[in-house]
């Protein structure tokens, strides 16, 4: 026999049976130690954005896509994701897309720099859970919005941003309804709210009469207008039109208001005020008012 | 019940060629492969010839993992993917000591080491045993064209600063004062840092001028 | 060369450490750093796998010599490695699924970890005895653990500090590598 | 039920074990595959290779001993002395005697090593028998630092220590007269001493011990047993 | 219910409120100690000078040159840094002088004044500004500057100059003014220093000589008086914790005084160990950084432990003669760890508890 | 001021005293605003209900709201008048809150409406403990957390030493200091009751060395069948925190996340002590408590009996205030609140009210922050062993959760201690503040959430 051949026998031989014990041992340990996950919670895992914000209301992607497997839970339930990806988790395990209607952030105040007044001057940390400890805030109205942008910060979706008055402004098409903001607000002026609920009351104050005015001058004065209005849509309640929310909404609350502090979150124009609420048309800051 | 992830490629092939070398370049972006990006980029000639050595590897590999890949069941793919490439690289490894014995004692057990680069099992992995013959290959060019250029960008930094050459001709003045360092393991990590700033500098400077268009 | 094995260890785990001075195992040495708890698990299952090689390749090794083949040693090397890594992978996630979903996508890297491969042929080159390789895998281990570990816990540090955008990720892990390795500079010539 | 097997609610089939077959099949298939490629390979680079060797090492050789154009590889065995082998062998008991044009010995070169600044130095010298002295030395292996521990194999005046550096035995040649030394740069004034690197110092002192123990060793053998090195033909 | 009603007393009535106040809300405390970060460094600039200035004095116009432009290519980078990150300078807080000098102090005097430069720009660049500044560098910048430069030109850092030369006030070691880039050319290369002289040729210079630094070495490494002097300033002012150089210090005398008791031939005195060297000033003004060391004085010790065994076991079985630096830099590089393992065992976790 | 050999608890701080400006003044009475405005939970726990209308007439010590479950106090008219309206008034926090506003009648005699007295040799444990919740008792030495609940001693649980806290450690603060020189008959009498009510066998008054006149007017005064001892402690900053009196008294540690109730000790202060001693025996309620007016923009310093519900405003007016007043806080400079609005009243949980220049706020608004060089001054300041700079690191980087789960942030009490010493001028016991609110908003979400996954 030449040494080529002698050699590739050796070769042959010494691999395949390497080969041979390994793959033995690979078969072995694959039917013994094999450990049972249900594959399509990978693979929607994977369609989902992967953006762990907990609008679903689970703590992760991941968890929420164990769910939708188990038929826990809807794909609509994720909020974040495109529809195609939605439609794409519904045919691949054969369920519903489920309806779910998207909610949004909503805030409950008004009253930025140019028309709310500041009592004191803050010193310290740049935060509005900061400044809330002290004092308040020092603003006038002990609910107005600080406007020192914890939210902003606490959104991961860019949905909010700071006007050039102080105020977050929400991005209806970036909310994805995860609540961050929520949670962030030390004065707790945000909720979620049913996207298609456009009657929105933009203030928190609960002091009743004009004296409210003084320190802000979109403030609710409680005069009850709009619950009158519209009495099966609003009630007051501590001084506070409540809306009912499961209610189709309709302007008719806003038209006689006084402030504008009810108003109509028109998704093309925005905030829209009644006819009969007083036109602000300050730019700048209200001057500090001393105490 | 296996949803294809990589089912239709939406891309044109050429595509494949062109991301290793820059915006997937798998030293740059991946960070893969590390150790013999700093572990023979000392002088510009280890650095050109290992690179080569691995996209001969990688190329080989990509083509034989994508020709095979309907014939190896999940389980043993990674054992069998590395019996392929080992394969490869005791041919190389031979070809080199055959070649020049000199530039094998200087790549040392790097050569054997190409059997682990991340890269190779990485490419294997992730692209070829999903793709066809073509893009395989593709990938595989690309990936290791973009290798070995950033082995190059090492290796030239290194030995011009270390020792004053470029591929072993003399560059810079006699009086130079080599930085010895450059040499030394700690100047390979402080080179990759420098390139990985340079890198991140331009796509920075990119990422910023594209948001200038779109706005 | 009949070297002490305390001389083996210190040169494995300190003087010659396998990631700062040999430039082995750089992948998981950059990409498993990020947290202290990560990096041990890291270090330990290194090292365990390192023992595992080092032992597999000493019986290679017995064989291949019987047999006359060197020219198999890479591909028998390596195919064994990766298996076992394999057994070990799928040992963990059945034993351990905490410890599984910590070292994720690592564990598969170990397979291709240059530092488990470089050492079977290291401790080959040097004609090491099957105690000197034991020995070696365990410094090498140790040298690869104390790496990750003391880059964890710079890597965790810096994780709270203002680093600036532009060197935040890999240039900072290779920055603080290159100063890792500048100071191990210091352990050149101990245990000889 | 045991945790490997927990069924989901809604009937999904656990997936059945993976067929053995196909995983045998692949896997024996392509280990035999690869094993044809590399002996193939291997049958065709290893002449080459070995001639590289050959040459690589002929080279140090001819290096460490001056004049010397052809050389034989010798093995030494306790007890029995040096007897030729072929070039290709391999192990730490070669010796590498040198020739020159005449076919008369030249010297004999042999390897030493030791621990340097950083890892191990693997140095090979030229040993005269006639002038009892080394009479070249190659670093063949060494992880010293470049621009330091590294000058060792390319500084003249390092290497200038080897041309004629004294290792005489004593009178019953059981020892070397006066061991090799190392002293610091520009401090030499015995022939059995070398001058340091600068800045290498460790370098220098741990290519000075290694020598003085393998002299220690190979040196009286050596000169013990010139006759077996001298009978060599001439090989044109 | 004794006293007057206050208020109701006529001639007050102007100390009434008269104008309203915008009041200021802080959150408390509202009070502070006064102390503050500029004020510390600036003291420990302080401490530094006497050591400086013998440094000045023992090397003359190289030391002088040195010393300025090590201190100077700091502030530079410093600045630099701060313009590049978008931050406001903060070179008037003067942790930079102290990088600066200190970085100048471990260096050869008559080193080429181009590899200074450079070496401070590394020390601060690399050291300090890549991991965003003041307070966030794990290692101590002036030793990242020397031991890069001490492992980019082993010989010019290992060659050294003598104290105390004549003429050294009017000339410059030719070494000093090489060209920037080009390989500098040694005239007065000096004998070693105390330490290799030990380690290569065992003979130990004289402990009074050290004391006073009247030796070769580092610009900073001479006098050890005046070192300790610096240190007890700031430790008793409180701008740097004692245990660290006690502990350090403690660890070289009682490991080095084992060896040299085991054999007095082989192994350095004590005294020799303490006095010779960085590890005086490493002690004292380095390794002291609160920067890169632990927090807890528990943790310091345990640190200062480490350091002065590494540097025992590096200057007596390593391959350098000297060790500090890098024992330093490896202490710096465990001391996330330490801090980690020895927290303060907060109040009411274990421990002593109540007995109802 | 580290007083060799007088007890004390580890690390914490010495702030300058500044009370050498109000303890020698005795307490004066306060007058009557024109309008005193009464929130209805100026207590830890729910809002005590009105038992009174809009325009009715109420006389001084009268019931006007009762409490709304155990964990709420009475509330008292602080003076005889009209009740003006019932609605919301300003808080400390910022916060409106509901509270009723009386006008006192000008001219009244004011005279004191006094209930069913309570009995200290008579009347059962049970029938203390109402009584003091009945008067309105709320600690007065800061939290204004209910009396009554701190006394009730749960099932299995025994308290073993009944600790007055006479420390006020509080820098310009010297309410606690006159109350124990002018009121020792109403601490004693006080005492009766706690020991009594809690069945402890011994009571401890810890007051700190800077008092000393105070511990000798009562080691004088000690009733002999009383047992109880009057301490002198060291003085250092925050000793009065009950945690740390009781280490200092007792060398008893407080588990984290527990109670003094665990170690069988309950702390009250001097003042609540006294308030005890005072009304139970008339059945009468809280309508006034001593404060100390102080700080470098009062003109007027002193110690003042004053009606609950004074409007800062009239406080103020009525002591003088000078026109370069940067900040009024309630309480002192360490842990006291800034108020953002003078309309603020006094609530029973005031001890003092301090006033600030530019000249002492200046320094620290403007001094720069730097970052943390890990000085490890906080660590040596905080009583409580926390790690503040490893804290403050965390909180920058919002990682709140982290804190509380690693760090203990939830144990720090706030006292600011190492706000007070960091070079760096790192605002850290802010930052806690609002991590805490942080971690505890976190958690409520969570919950909301559907639990824990
Ligand atoms: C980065 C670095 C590399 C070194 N490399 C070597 C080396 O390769 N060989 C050596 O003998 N010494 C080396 N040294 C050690 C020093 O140069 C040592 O001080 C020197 O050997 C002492 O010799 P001298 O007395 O001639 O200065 C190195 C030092 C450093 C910092
Ligand atoms: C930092 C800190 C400091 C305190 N200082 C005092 C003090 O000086 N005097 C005091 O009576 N209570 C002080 N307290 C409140 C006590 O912890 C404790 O609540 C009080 O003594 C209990 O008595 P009380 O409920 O009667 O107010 C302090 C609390 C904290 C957190
Ligand atoms: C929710 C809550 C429950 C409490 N329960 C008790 C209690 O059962 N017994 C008690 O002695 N104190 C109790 N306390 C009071 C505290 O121990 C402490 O006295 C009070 O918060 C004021 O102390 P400080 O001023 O030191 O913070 C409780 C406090 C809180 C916030
Ligand atoms: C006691 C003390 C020692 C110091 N030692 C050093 C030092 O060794 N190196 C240094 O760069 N800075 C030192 N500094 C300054 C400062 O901490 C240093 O610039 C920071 O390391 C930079 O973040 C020291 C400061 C103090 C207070
Ligand atoms: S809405 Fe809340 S969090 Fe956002 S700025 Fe206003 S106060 Fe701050
Ligand atoms: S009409 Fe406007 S002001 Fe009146 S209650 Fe409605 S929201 Fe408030
Ligand atoms: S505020 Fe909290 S962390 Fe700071 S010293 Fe006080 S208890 Fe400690
Ligand atoms: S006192 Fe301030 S600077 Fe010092 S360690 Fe604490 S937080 Fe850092
Ligand atoms: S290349 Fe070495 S570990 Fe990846």
């Amino acid at each position: 026999m030449s040494p080529t051949i002698l050699l590739s026998l050796t070769a042959v031989a010494t691999l395949g049976a390497l080969s041979l014990v390994l793959a033995a041992l690979l078969v072995g340990a694959n039917r013994r130690l094999q450990v049972y996950e249900d594959p399509r919670i990978d693979v929607v895992d994977d369609l989902l954005p992967g953006a762990n914000c907990g609008a679903c209301g689970f703590p992760g992607c991941r968890s929420f896509a164990e769910a939708v497997v188990k038929g826990e839970a809807q794909p609509a339930g994720c909020t974040v994701g495109t529809d195609a990806a939605r439609a794409a988790i519904a045919e691949f395990l054969g369920v519903e897309v489920g309806a779910q209607v998207r909610r949004v952030a909503r805030l409950a105040c008004a009253g930025g720099r140019n028309v709310a007044r500041m009592k004191a001057r803050g010193v310290g940390l740049d935060s509005c859970a900061a400044a809330a400890l002290v004092g308040g805030g020092g603003k006038a109205c002990a609910w107005g919005c600080l406007g020192l942008g914890d939210c902003d910060v606490a959104c991961d979706f860019d949905a909010i941003s700071m006007n050039v008055h102080g105020l977050p402004v929400v991005d209806e098409d970036l909310c994805t309804g995860c609540g961050d903001c929520v949670v962030a607000c030390p004065k707790d002026l945000f909720s979620l709210q049913r996207i298609d609920r456009r009657l929105w009351v933009a203030c928190a104050s609960r002091e009743a009469g004009d004296e409210v005015l003084e320190d802000c001058e979109v403030a609710c004065t409680a005069c009850g207008r709009c619950a009158a209005d519209a009495p099966d849509l609003i009630t007051m309640q501590d001084n506070l039109p409540v809306i009912d929310m499961s209610r189709e909404p309709s302007r008719v609350p806003i038209e006689r208001c006084p402030t504008g502090a009810i108003v109509w979150l028109d998704p093309d124009r925005g905030l829209v005020k009644g006819s009969a609420a007083h036109r602000v048309i300050r730019r700048g800051p209200l001057p500090l008012s001393p105490t | 019940m296996s949803v294809d992830r990589a089912a239709t490629p939406t891309t044109p092939s050429t595509d494949e060629f062109i991301k290793g070398l820059w915006r997937e370049n798998p030293v740059f972006v991946q960070v893969l492969g590390m150790c013999p990006v700093l572990a023979v980029t000392n002088t510009a000639r280890n650095a050109l010839a290992m690179g080569l050595a691995t996209m001969f590897v990688l190329v080989g590999s990509n083509v034989v993992v994508s020709a095979i890949r309907r014939f190896v069941p999940k389980q043993v793919r990674i054992v069998t993917y590395i019996l392929v490439i080992a394969t490869l690289v005791t041919i190389v490894d031979y070809s080199i000591a055959a070649l020049s014995l000199e530039l094998h004692k200087a790549l040392g057990a790097f050569i054997s080491l190409i059997v682990v680069n991340c890269v190779i099992l990485g490419r294997a992995e992730a692209f070829a045993s999903k793709n066809g013959l073509w893009r395989s290959f593709l990938d595989g060019l690309g990936m290791g064209l973009g290798f070995t250029f950033a082995l190059l960008c090492l290796g030239a930094v290194r030995e011009l600063f270390g020792m004053g050459t470029l591929f072993g001709a003399a560059v810079l003045p006699a009086a130079w004062q080599d930085w010895v360092i450059m040499i030394l393991p700690s100047g390979g990590f402080f080179t990759l840092a420098g390139w990985v700033l340079v890198v991140n500098r331009i796509n920075q400077g990119r990422a910023r001028r594209k948001d200038a268009e779109a706005a | 060369m009949s070297e002490s094995l305390a001389s083996i260890f210190l040169s494995a785990a300190l003087v010659n450490n396998f990631v700062l001075a040999w430039f082995l195992g750089i992948c998981p040495f950059l990409g498993v750093s990020g947290r202290l708890s990560t990096a041990v698990r890291m270090g330990g299952a290194v090292t365990f796998v390192m023992v595992v090689s080092s032992t597999c390749a000493t019986g290679i090794n017995m064989v291949l010599a019987a047999i006359d083949a060197p020219y198999l040693r890479l591909i028998s090397f390596i195919a064994v490695i990766a298996s076992t890594v394999q057994l070990v992978e799928m040992f963990i996630k059945k034993v351990s699924p905490t410890l599984f979903r910590q070292l994720g996508i690592f564990l598969p890297l170990i397979t291709t970890n240059c530092a488990i491969l470089g050492l079977a042929l290291f401790q080959t080159n040097r004609g090491y005895n099957p105690i000197q390789s034991l020995v070696f895998a365990l410094g090498a281990g140790a040298g690869f653990t104390l790496a990750l570990v003391l880059m964890a816990g710079i890597r965790e540090k810096l994780d709270l500090a203002e680093v600036p955008q532009l060197v935040r990720g890999t240039a900072a892990t290779l920055f603080v590598a290159g100063l890792l390795s500048v100071a191990f500079m210091g352990f050149a010539g101990l245990g000889s | 039920m045991s945790p490997d097997t927990p069924r989901p609610s809604d009937a999904v089939a656990l997936p059945p074990p993976p067929p053995a077959w196909p995983m045998v099949r692949a896997l024996v298939g392509v280990g035999l595959v690869c094993a044809v490629l590399i002996v193939l390979v291997y049958q065709y680079t290893r002449p080459i290779i070995a001639a590289n060797q050959l040459e690589a090492r002929q080279a140090a050789v001819f290096q460490v001993l001056p004049g010397a154009v052809s050389s034989t590889t010798y093995r030494y065995v306790e007890g029995e002395g040096f007897t030729p082998v072929a070039d290709d062998a391999s192990g730490d008991d070669l010796v590498f005697a040198g020739y020159d044009r005449q076919g008369r010995l030249v010297g004999v070169a042999v390897e030493a090593v030791g621990m340097g600044y950083q890892d191990a130095v693997r140095v090979l010298y030229g040993y005269a028998p006639d002038r009892q002295a080394i009479v070249g030395m190659q670093v063949l292996d060494s992880r010293e630092t470049p621009g330091l521990g590294d000058r060792a194999n390319t500084d003249p005046d390092f290497l200038a220590n080897f041309a004629a550096l004294d290792v005489s035995l004593t009178e019953d040649g059981q020892r070397i007269a006066h061991p090799i030394e190392a002293v610091k740069h520009g401090e030499k004034t015995e022939p059995w001493q070398i001058d340091c690197i600068t800045g290498a110092t460790i370098t220098s002192t741990a290519i000075a011990d290694m020598m003085r123990e393998s002299t220690a060793v190979w040196v009286p053998r050596i000169a013990a047993s010139l006759d077996a090195f001298q009978s060599r033909e001439v090989t044109p | 219910m004794s006293g007057v009603t206050p208020g109701t007393d006529p001639s007050r009535a102007d100390s009434r409120m008269e104008a309203a106040v915008v009041l200021e809300i802080g959150s408390s405390p509202h009070i502070h100690a006064g102390n503050r970060v500029d004020r510390i460094m600036f003291h420990v600039v302080l401490a530094l000078l006497p050591t400086t200035a013998f440094a000045v004095y023992a090397f003359g116009l190289a030391g002088l040159l040195n010393l300025v432009v090590a201190v100077g290519s700091c502030l530079a980078t410093e600045w630099v840094a701060c313009r590049l990150a978008g931050r406001p300078s903060t070179l008037s807080d003067w942790s930079v002088v102290i990088t600066g000098l200190l970085y100048g102090l471990t260096l050869p005097p008559g080193l080429a004044l181009w590899m200074v430069a450079a070496g401070g720009i590394i020390a601060v660049g690399v050291g300090k500004a890549i991991f965003g500044g003041l307070g966030f560098n794990p290692f101590n910048p002036a030793l990242v500057g020397r031991a890069v430069l001490q492992a980019a030109f082993p010989v010019a850092m290992t060659t050294w100059m003598d104290a105390m030369a004549p003429g050294r006030f009017t000339s410059v070691p030719g070494s000093t003014l090489t060209f920037p880039l080009a390989e500098p050319v040694y005239d007065v290369v000096s004998g070693a220093t105390p330490l290799s002289a030990w380690k290569f040729d065992h003979t130990a210079a004289d402990t009074m000589d050290l004391l006073a630094g009247f030796t070769t070495g580092s610009l900073g490494e001479t006098s050890a008086v005046l070192i300790l002097a610096g240190g007890v300033y700031l430790a008793v002012r409180r701008f740097m914790s004692w245990q660290i150089p006690v502990a350090i210090l403690g660890t070289v005398a009682l490991a080095s005084g084992a060896l040299h008791l085991l054999d007095p031939a082989r192994y350095a005195s004590p005294q020799f160990m303490l006095l010779s060297g960085g590890l005086m000033l490493g002690a004292l003004f380095m390794a002291t950084d609160m920067v890169g060391s632990p927090m807890t004085p528990r943790g310091q010790v345990i640190y200062g432990v480490f350091i002065g065994l590494l540097v025992v076991a590096i200057r007596t079985w390593g391959g350098m003669p000297e060790g500090v630096m890098y024992a330093i830099l490896l202490g710096n590089a465990i001391s996330p760890h330490i801090d980690r393992l020895v927290q303060p065992r907060v109040y009411g976790t274990g421990g002593r508890r109540g007995t109802p | 001021m580290g007083h060799r050999g007088q007890r004390s608890f580890r690390h914490g701080i010495h702030p300058p005293e500044h009370k050498d400006e109000t303890k020698g003044l005795a307490i004066r009475q306060f007058p009557f605003a024109p309008v005193l405005v009464v929130p209805l939970s100026q207590h830890i726990g729910k809002p005590a209900v009105p038992v009174v209308r809009e325009g009715q007439e109420v006389v001084r010590g009268q019931r006007i709201a009762r409490a709304d479950g155990f964990m709420s106090v009475s509330m008292h008219a602080p003076a005889s008048g009209r009740v003006r309206r019932i609605g919301l008034v300003p808080g400390a926090r910022g916060q409106m809150v509901p509270g009723i506003y009386i006008e006192p009648f000008p001219g009244s005699t004011q005279e004191v409406m006094e209930g069913r007295p309570c009995r200290v040799d008579e009347a059962e444990p049970a029938e203390i403990l109402a009584a003091i919740q009945d008067a309105g008792i709320v600690g007065l030495g800061g939290a204004a957390f209910p009396t009554h609940v701190k006394l009730s001693v749960p099932e299995g649980k025994r308290i073993d030493t009944v600790v007055i806290n006479g420390v006020e450690c509080e820098p310009w603060l010297t309410t606690d200091h006159r109350v124990m020189l002018e009121q020792h008959d109403d601490i004693f009498m006080g005492l009766r009751y706690l020991l009594r009510l809690t069945g402890a066998e011994r009571a401890i008054i810890g007051v700190e060395a800077n008092k000393l006149d105070a511990v000798e007017h009562l080691r004088a005064r000690l009733p002999g069948d009383l047992p109880v001892s009057v301490e002198v402690l060291a003085v250092k900053y925050p000793q009065g925190a009950e945690k740390m009196l009781i280490t200092a008294l007792l060398g008893r540690e407080v588990p984290s996340g527990g109670l003094p109730l665990d170690v069988g000790v309950v702390v009250i202060n001097v003042a609540t002590t006294a308030e005890i001693g005072r009304l139970l025996p008339h059945g009468a309620g809280i309508q006034e408590r001593v404060i100390t007016i102080t700080g470098p923009a009062i003109r007027d310093r002193g110690n003042y009996r004053i009606p609950i519900g004074t409007p800062l405003r009239f406080l103020l007016d009525t002591v003088g205030l000078r026109p370069d007043v940067s900040r009024v806080f309630l309480g002192g400079p360490m842990m006291g609140t800034a108020v953002a609005s003078l309309d603020v009243p006094i609530t029973k949980g005031t001890s003092g009210v301090t006033a600030f220049t530019v000249a002492e706020t200046g320094p620290i608004t403007s001094a720069p922050e730097y970052p943390c060089i890990r000085c490890g001054y906080c660590l040596d300041a905080c009583p409580l062993f926390l790690n503040p700079a490893e804290l403050g690191l965390l909180a920058r980087n919002g990682a709140y959760e982290r804190m509380a789960e690693e760090r203990h942030l939830m144990d720090c009490f706030e006292c600011g201690s190492c706000t007070y010493v960091c070079p760096a001028h790192i605002p850290l016991v802010q930052r806690f503040r609002v991590a805490k609110l942080a971690v505890r908003r976190i958690a409520a979400d969570r919950k909301a959430r559907g639990g824990e996954a």
